[in-house]
């Protein structure tokens, strides 16, 4: 039994593969719009942009409003959502982005309703800044969430997730946003940015693992969506770019939209990728124990060589 | 068991097994199938004890053993015997202990032939008959008894010969201390064991010589005044064509070491159901009434004289026999038996022969048995060829079952396998089925006798619902409806039904028989109606009732003494107040035998019962197996009859010259020795006689029980159970939580023969004989090891047999591929070792015979 | 350390060396905790038809047939490994940790336990343990694992599984004395030749703090189906939170510079 | 529920007055997991039993509510067993207590394909006349060389060894005062 060999029992996984079902990834999509779409509609406030701010408003609301729905769906027991309010736990991701939720989701609905009824302007401003503060929060901690995991490919991302995910944030709410309003320069311009930002960290997520545990991004159906989410992306910023730069016009616009729906698709599939990795990496026995058997080794427990030879 | 000690059960108890210095686990798979009272075996291996287990499988037991042997299914005498002849090679015997608790020193007559002689077979064969005439076996210038000879009365009392000895020798009349006369048991031991060297060991066997040696070595080392040494087995010893001479030959190593009445020594029987031997001492068994004595058989006992005149020897214990036996007449008969009437001894229909269970069954397929009671019994699946029980299910007029599920034996006549393949219609089938729910343990008082001996009473927790009634009911208000059915009956016949003794109370308004008042009818009571304490107050005068004579005492004081429960850690380890222990409450057999002739312990490290001379009388942990007041030097006179007629060194006191039986002149009809022969059906021929198989084994030539011949079946097949199921599966198929475990029918095969047939891991194969064809998914395995045997490889094929076709989990059963091949003695078949074939895929469906 | 250990630590000591693998221990939780069965599934891992610790198994024995070179015996003799795996009940519990609802918690005991009163099942845990052992009940939708019989520590009894086991090999007890206790028997195992014979979670360095139920192995714990070397992963919670803080920071800024050249 | 004591049980609420910031603890247990106790403490009774499985007899503790059997667990006070079981042992409560267990009579007709209902009564009649028929058709005073055997060979029995020793008496008496002889157990097989 060579050191090398890593030996395992009958092949099976050591972990359980993560329950979640497209709801989840689907959520981190919405959220992370939502979360993008709320800066935007602060920064259109800022630069007065009644367009841009009020398609900002209504999509961050939108987003949130589906996201909602995705997080209580993929519950065992959907009739206690609630109970996600039912602690402070500081220690877990998820009771945490509870409450960052609790507090987020008011505001946007607020702004949205306040820009599309016309009414309590300046409430409706309060919100709109309010949910930008905690923007961040929500476009962020669903990286946290997923890092904090036993899941090799997640656990050993921890660095990289957050900001990916935040990327992610910027390129679909701007890639959505610049749909409805092709002329916000802004909304094209975090867009592009996102999936500039989404591309570079992706890669160096992968590089940031070991090899036993980065192949899951590599491979099989995490490796085609990742694919596919770059291929979206590059496309996506390509074509916004375009029609950016032919100077107004119809084609021009409507190039910018379908940009938009393009880069916005490719972060929600990157989304995807990331979950499938992580069920993949579950999945596999040796990404667990390669990784702990080199650290256990440099702790000076007991190698494979060891224990039969002994007998 | 019975044979060489006195007695047929268990010589110890399993809580003694944790003073073992070496414990042989053979012929039992205790882990798997005992896996609480294996915490006994763990005990003495954590005391620094070697554990030994000798099995054709690796299982769960080896795995914890410090020694693994792995043995060809059906060798087990070649192995023993081996040992025996390494004991004596080696002058290992005990030799004080063999020479004054043993016959090794008596003289046998000088027309005994043994196998040496006669090529396999003992003198006094008869092959017209296929059965011995054991006059040339007895004791030099004793007088024998008719009897022997004749196959139909001797082959008739298996279970009665298997639980008492020597019925018709006495005290012998020449014996050689010295152990020097060339016809002396030593010495004839001595001769008949000589070739069975290490070599042929693995020959027979192929267990490699320095293997068997270790073993043989770690028994003689683990021996002696300061160590003593246990054998456990099971099943794997009993269903086999000479089960009973397995047993002997452990028996003829223990005594030969001076293991058996001593702590950490004997021979532990594991018995693989709640009440077995519970079922033998109060047996519902043709042979034999309760306390094993024999049912009385036509040609010799017609009368109560004649009958213990010839079944009982007028020394040692079974020399009360009489009393035992009126005791029990009077016990069922009451006042309608008398001296003038012959205590109705008349009333017990006599036997001509076998009547076993088999025989029923081909009585049954050749339209003679027309009814049949299965009471917590279910053969369709758990007995050998069981495909011929069903078929024979299929013929009867009548069938009653009572049990917790519907099980194959009643559900046969739509769900049975031969209804799949068209071999049987449910329209053809004119048997009348009753299926009675039964009570569960919970729901009924009531008495298990475990393996120990130990009866321990249980008491009912709930009332059962339904029609879900208690055996005890069912017999209590059948007998009820039959006596009131006939009770104006004038015919002779009806007699014994109506003199029967038949009130018992009840209560409830299920109107339940009282158990406890069963109990004590089978404890027995005086004149005065007093329950009586121990069987040596029975009485043959017809003043004392006794239902049950090893059970007497069981009700002593008319206290229920078999529900005794005073808490282990409030009474030292061997626990005399924890339920009751027949005989007498004994948990250590034969325990005068734990102290030297002299009365004082062999050794401080293994003292158990002595002599205290100041008080005169024996003592010690357990309640002696012995006269409590008869002092080491009695002699018995000359005219001395039964208990009286043993010496005070002499511990058999079962045994008419009271000691441990090395040679069996009288109880066995296969030889007086064991020898090695090979399994009815085997690959390989035997390699220590030109007599293959047992030449007085039960064969059934008919065309429902085809026997495989030759080179078409080249494998051994062996049957056993895992701990996740029980026996034939009724009572753990129908628990999702035991199902769940072991969720199909599997086979065990070597990596060897999965390559030679192609037999794909976690697949389908079909196991086939000439009886018909199973199928099981295949688990490869290095646990299962082609053995070298004669210099050819002989592969095994493992079959656990706990499946049918109803349950949470269904599969073939494994019984199916046996025949009907049983033991001369006890007419128990043989399942251990068959020969059989395998191949790849599922079986055909439709006609089964593949 | 307790949370909130109001109570004395206990804890399981397992004793492979002792199992016969009986699977009493996986009967008998099931029988008290009304555990469903698992599925009628033929695995063909030697005698283990259970797999894996899940929701709806508590106890799982493990069964390893090895070929080792015996040098007492001319051939190769084997070795047939059993062992109860079961909850660890972390010191440091990842499943406790970023349960968001405060089903799982801490007992007095200082054990894990989740409350299915509170469970909404969503499924955070399963991803978070380090040794696959909490699942999510098909139908029920909630978390599910092993609660060291909470109900029965309550009423003074040892666990349903510990109670059963036949030879000992689980032992149930404080664990601190259940330390000592193992450490001997290592010592003793080797005197007497085990040399493989080796403690998995017995100390409070590793990865996980501690934990509740641990293990005499005599080969790897992989072999076993069990992590090498697990953590929690929560250890690590501190350097995500900063990667997002700064990524947080990064899009605020991005988003600004983004309107930055329309400002007016 | 008023709404004061939905507070009072809203688990953050008792965090803030305990102090307690991480909610890891008792604070966040519910009123039923506070009351959590053995189920075994609610019994009625708990009756000393043996397991009916193998024969080693181990003691077995049986707990009854309201009639029913609740739990059945090992008898620590047994010098055999010392409270332990194994797998059948400790699976026997769903074997005395599964659905799937017989509870009526069920009859099958001669040629019958299903089974029939039939009242307990009139089974046990019904077998008692089978027993009486079969046994007058099939008795025998003399065997065929004249030798007094007064028995029937016309029906067997076969028992499991699960039977107690109570009930293998009454049948042993009952079938030889039958003059049935072939009356067989599980120990031959």
């Amino acid at each position: 039994m060579g050191a090398d060999e890593l030996r395992t029992y009958y092949d099976r996984p050591v972990l359980k593969a993560p329950t979640w079902r497209f709801w989840i990834p689907s959520y981190f999509f919405l959220g992370g719009t939502a979360a993008g779409s709320s800066l935007l509609a602060a920064g259109a406030d800022a630069i007065g942009d009644a367009r841009l701010r009020r398609a900002a408003r209504v999509t961050a609301l939108a987003a949130l409003g589906g996201g909602a729905v995705a997080l209580v769906a993929d519950l065992g027991r959907p009739e206690r959502f609630h109970h996600m309010l039912r602690v402070f736990r500081p220690s877990s991701p998820m009771n945490m982005g509870s409450w960052v939720l609790a507090a987020y989701g008011p505001a946007v609905g607020v702004a949205a309703l306040a820009d599309v009824s016309g009414r309590a302007p300046l409430l409706g401003k309060v919100a709109t800044w309010s949910a930008a503060a905690l923007a961040p929060a929500v476009a962020t901690y669903t990286g946290v969430l997923v890092a904090d995991t036993a899941i090799p490919a997640w656990h050993g991302a921890r660095t990289v997730l957050p900001g990916l995910f935040a990327a992610g944030a910027a390129a679909s709410s701007g890639g959505v946003v610049a749909a409805i309003v092709p002329d916000a320069a802004p909304a094209r311009r975090v867009a592009l940015g996102g999936v500039a930002a989404e591309l570079a960290l992706s890669s160096a997520l992968v590089k940031s693992l070991p090899d036993d545990v980065g192949a899951a991004y590599l491979e099989g159906r995490a490796g085609r969506l990742r694919r596919a989410a770059t291929g979206l992306s590059l496309a996506g910023a390509g074509t916004c770019a375009a029609g950016a730069s032919m100077r107004a016009g119809r084609a021009g616009r409507l190039l910018t939209r379908f940009g938009g729906v393009a880069i916005a698709l490719g972060a929600a599939v990157e989304r995807f990728a990331v979950v499938e990795a992580g069920r993949a990496s579950a999945n596999d026995p040796r990404a667990t124990i390669g990784p702990q058997r080199r650290t256990a080794a440099a702790k000076g427990i007991d190698g494979p060589d060891e224990g039969l030879a002994a007998q | 068991m019975g044979t060489s000690f006195g007695r047929g059960g268990a010589t110890t108890f399993q809580q003694d097994l944790q003073f073992s210095d070496c414990i042989v686990i053979m012929g039992s798979n205790m882990a798997e199938c005992h896996p609480v009272g294996f915490q006994w075996v763990m005990e003495a291996k954590e005391r620094g004890a070697t554990v030994i287990h000798v099995d054709p499988r690796f299982t769960r037991t080896s795995a914890v053993a410090d020694v693994f042997v792995p043995l060809r299914a059906g060798s087990d005498i070649a192995f023993l015997g081996g040992i025996v002849n390494y004991i004596i090679a080696n002058g290992r015997e005990f030799r004080e202990y063999v020479g004054r608790y043993t016959n090794a020193g008596t003289i046998i007559e000088d027309e005994f032939r043994d196998t040496e002689d006669l090529d396999g077979l003992f003198s006094g064969w008869d092959p017209e008959q296929r059965a011995y005439d054991n006059t040339s076996w007895q004791y030099k210038d004793m007088p024998t008894a008719a009897s022997a000879g004749s196959r139909e009365v001797a082959g008739a009392h298996g279970q009665a010969a298997g639980s008492h000895g020597a019925t018709h020798a006495g005290r012998p009349p020449h014996s050689d201390p010295t152990l020097e006369h060339p016809q002396c048991v030593f010495q004839i031991l001595k001769r008949h064991f000589a070739r069975y060297t290490p070599e042929v060991v693995e020959d027979a066997c192929g267990v490699p010589r320095d293997l068997f040696v270790r073993v043989a070595e770690a028994l003689c080392a683990n021996s002696g005044p300061e160590r003593t040494s246990a054998f456990c087995y099971a099943v794997g010893w009993t269903q086999h064509t000479v089960g009973v001479q397995y047993i002997r030959t452990a028996a003829i190593i223990q005594l030969l070491l001076g293991n058996i009445g001593r702590p950490g020594g004997g021979i532990m029987a594991l018995r693989g159901h709640a009440s077995i031997q519970g079922s033998t001492d109060v047996p519902t068994l043709y042979d034999i009434l309760p306390g094993y004595i024999p049912q009385p058989h036509a040609r010799e006992h017609q009368t109560l004289d004649r009958f213990v005149e010839e079944d009982a020897a007028p020394t040692g214990y079974w020399g009360n026999m009489k009393a035992y036996t009126v005791s029990l007449l009077k016990a069922w008969w009451g006042d309608a038996a008398t001296e003038q009437n012959d205590f109705r001894f008349d009333y017990l229909p006599r036997i001509t022969g076998d009547h076993s269970t088999y025989q029923s069954v081909l009585g049954m397929l050749d339209g003679w048995v027309h009814g049949f009671l299965l009471l917590g019994e279910n053969p369709a699946v758990g007995s050998a060829h069981s495909k011929l029980h069903r078929r024979a299910l299929a013929k009867l007029d009548w069938l009653v079952v009572r049990d917790l599920y519907e099980v194959e034996s009643a559900s046969f006549w739509y769900d049975a396998p031969e209804i799949e393949s068209g071999e049987l219609r449910t329209a053809d089938i004119a048997t009348e089925v009753f299926l009675l729910p039964a009570a569960a343990h919970t729901e009924k008082p009531g008495t298990f006798t475990n393996t120990q001996r130990l009866l321990q009473w249980r008491h009912q927790a709930v009332e059962p619902s339904g029609d879900r009634r208690s055996d005890l009911w069912f017999a209590y208000h059948l007998g009820r409806i039959i006596r009131e059915k006939l009770h104006a009956s004038t015919l002779e016949r009806d007699r014994p039904l109506l003199d029967l003794t038949w009130n018992y109370p009840v209560a409830g308004e299920t109107e339940d028989p009282s158990a406890e008042a069963v109990l004590r009818e089978i404890n027995g009571w005086d004149d005065r109606d007093q329950p009586l304490s121990s069987y040596t107050q029975l009485k043959d005068d017809g003043s004392t009732a006794c239902g049950c004579w090893i059970y007497c005492g069981c009700y002593a004081g008319g206290v229920n003494q078999v529900a005794r429960r005073k808490p282990a850690r409030e009474q030292s380890w061997v626990a005399p107040e924890w339920g009751w222990a027949w005989p007498a409450n004994r948990r250590l057999l034969y325990n005068r035998a734990s102290a030297s002739p002299s009365g004082e312990p062999w050794s401080a490290r293994k003292q158990y019962v002595w002599w205290d001379a100041a008080r005169r009388e024996w003592t010690g942990a357990d309640v002696p197996d012995f006269d409590l007041h008869k002092p080491p030097d009695y002699e018995p006179d000359p005219g001395a009859r039964a208990g009286d007629a043993t010496a005070g060194d002499e511990p058999f006191i079962m045994q008419a010259d009271g000691v441990g039986w090395l040679f069996a002149p009288a109880g066995l009809v296969d030889g007086p020795l064991p020898a090695h022969y090979e399994p009815h059906e085997s690959p390989v021929t035997n390699p220590l006689y030109s007599q293959q198989a047992n030449p007085a084994r039960d064969l059934f030539f008919r065309r429902e029980n085809p026997y495989n011949d030759g080179d078409a079946y080249p494998f051994v097949a062996t049957t056993y159970r895992v701990t996740e199921h029980h026996t034939a599966g009724a009572m753990s198929r129908t628990l999702a939580h035991l199902a769940e475990l072991q969720p199909a029918m599997f086979c065990e095969v070597s990596p060897e023969l999965a390559r030679q047939r192609g037999l794909q891991h976690g697949g389908w194969a079909t196991i086939s004989t000439a009886r018909t064809a199973i199928e099981a998914r295949v688990l490869v395995t290095d646990r299962v090891r082609p053995l070298r045997v004669q210099g050819h490889t002989v592969h095994q094929v493992g079959l656990p047999y706990h499946w049918g076709t109803r349950g949470l989990t269904t599969g073939d059963a494994a019984n199916d591929l046996f025949p009907l091949a049983l033991d001369p003695n006890v007419h128990i078949q043989e399942v251990k070792a068959a020969t059989c074939d395998i191949r790849p895929g599922r079986r055909p469906r439709g006609g089964r015979d593949g | 350390m307790a949370e909130s250990g109001t109570e004395r630590r206990v804890g399981f000591f397992t004793d492979t060396t002792l199992c016969i693998g009986c699977k009493a221990c996986e009967v008998a939780c099931k029988e008290w905790n009304d555990v469903p069965a698992d599925g009628f599934d033929f695995l063909g891992m030697s005698y283990d038809n259970t797999g894996e610790l899940s929701a709806d198994s508590w106890r799982h024995v493990a069964f390893i047939e090895q070929v080792v070179p015996d040098a007492s015996a001319s051939e190769p003799g084997l070795r047939w490994l059993m062992s109860s795996d079961v909850c660890k009940h972390c010191t440091h519990a990842a499943c406790l940790d970023v349960c968001p609802t405060g089903a799982i918690f801490r007992t007095e005991f200082d054990t894990v336990v989740v409350q299915a009163d509170v469970c909404n099942g969503c499924g955070y845990c399963v991803s978070a343990c380090p040794f696959g052992v909490i699942g999510q009940r098909e139908g029920d939708g909630r978390a599910w694992k092993c609660t060291m019989c909470y109900d029965r520590l309550h009423g003074g009894l040892e666990p349903a599984c510990a109670k059963a086991c036949p030879t000992a090999s689980i032992q149930f007890g404080p664990l601190d004395e259940l330390r000592i206790r193992a450490r001997d028997r290592v010592e003793e195992l080797h005197e007497r030749g085990v040399s493989s014979a080796r403690l998995y979670l017995d100390g409070d360095n590793d990865g996980i703090g501690g934990a509740g139920a641990f293990f005499l192995l005599l080969d790897e714990p992989e072999v076993y189906g069990l992590p090498p070397d697990p953590v929690v992963p929560t250890r690590d919670l501190a350097s995500a939170w900063r990667a997002a803080a700064a990524s947080g920071v990064a899009l605020v800024a991005g988003v600004a510079l983004a309107f930055a050249r329309d400002r007016r | 529920m008023r709404l004061g004591d939905l507070l009072g049980r809203w688990p953050v609420l008792r965090q803030l007055r305990a102090r307690d910031g991480r909610g890891h603890g008792a604070t966040v247990a519910s009123p039923q997991t506070q009351q959590l106790h053995p189920r075994t403490e609610d019994a009625d009774r708990v009756v000393q039993s043996i397991c009916p499985y193998c024969a080693v007899g181990c003691g077995q503790l049986v707990s009854v509510k309201n009639g029913r059997v609740t739990g059945i667990e090992g008898d620590p006070d047994s010098p055999i067993s010392r409270g332990r079981l194994c797998p059948k042992g400790a699976a026997s409560r769903a074997l005395v207590s599964s659905p799937g267990r017989l509870t009526t009579v069920k009859y099958r007709r001669p040629h019958g394909t299903a089974w029939e209902e039939l009242p307990l009564e009139r089974a046990m009649d019904m077998i008692a006349d089978r027993i009486v028929e079969t046994r007058a058709r099939t008795w025998q005073d003399l065997d065929d060389d004249g030798v007094p055997v007064r028995r029937t060979l016309g029906f067997a029995h076969l028992g499991g060894a699960t039977l107690d020793i109570e009930e293998n008496y009454l049948l042993k008496k009952l079938y030889t005062a039958l003059g049935a002889l072939q009356i067989e157990n599980q120990a031959r097989i």
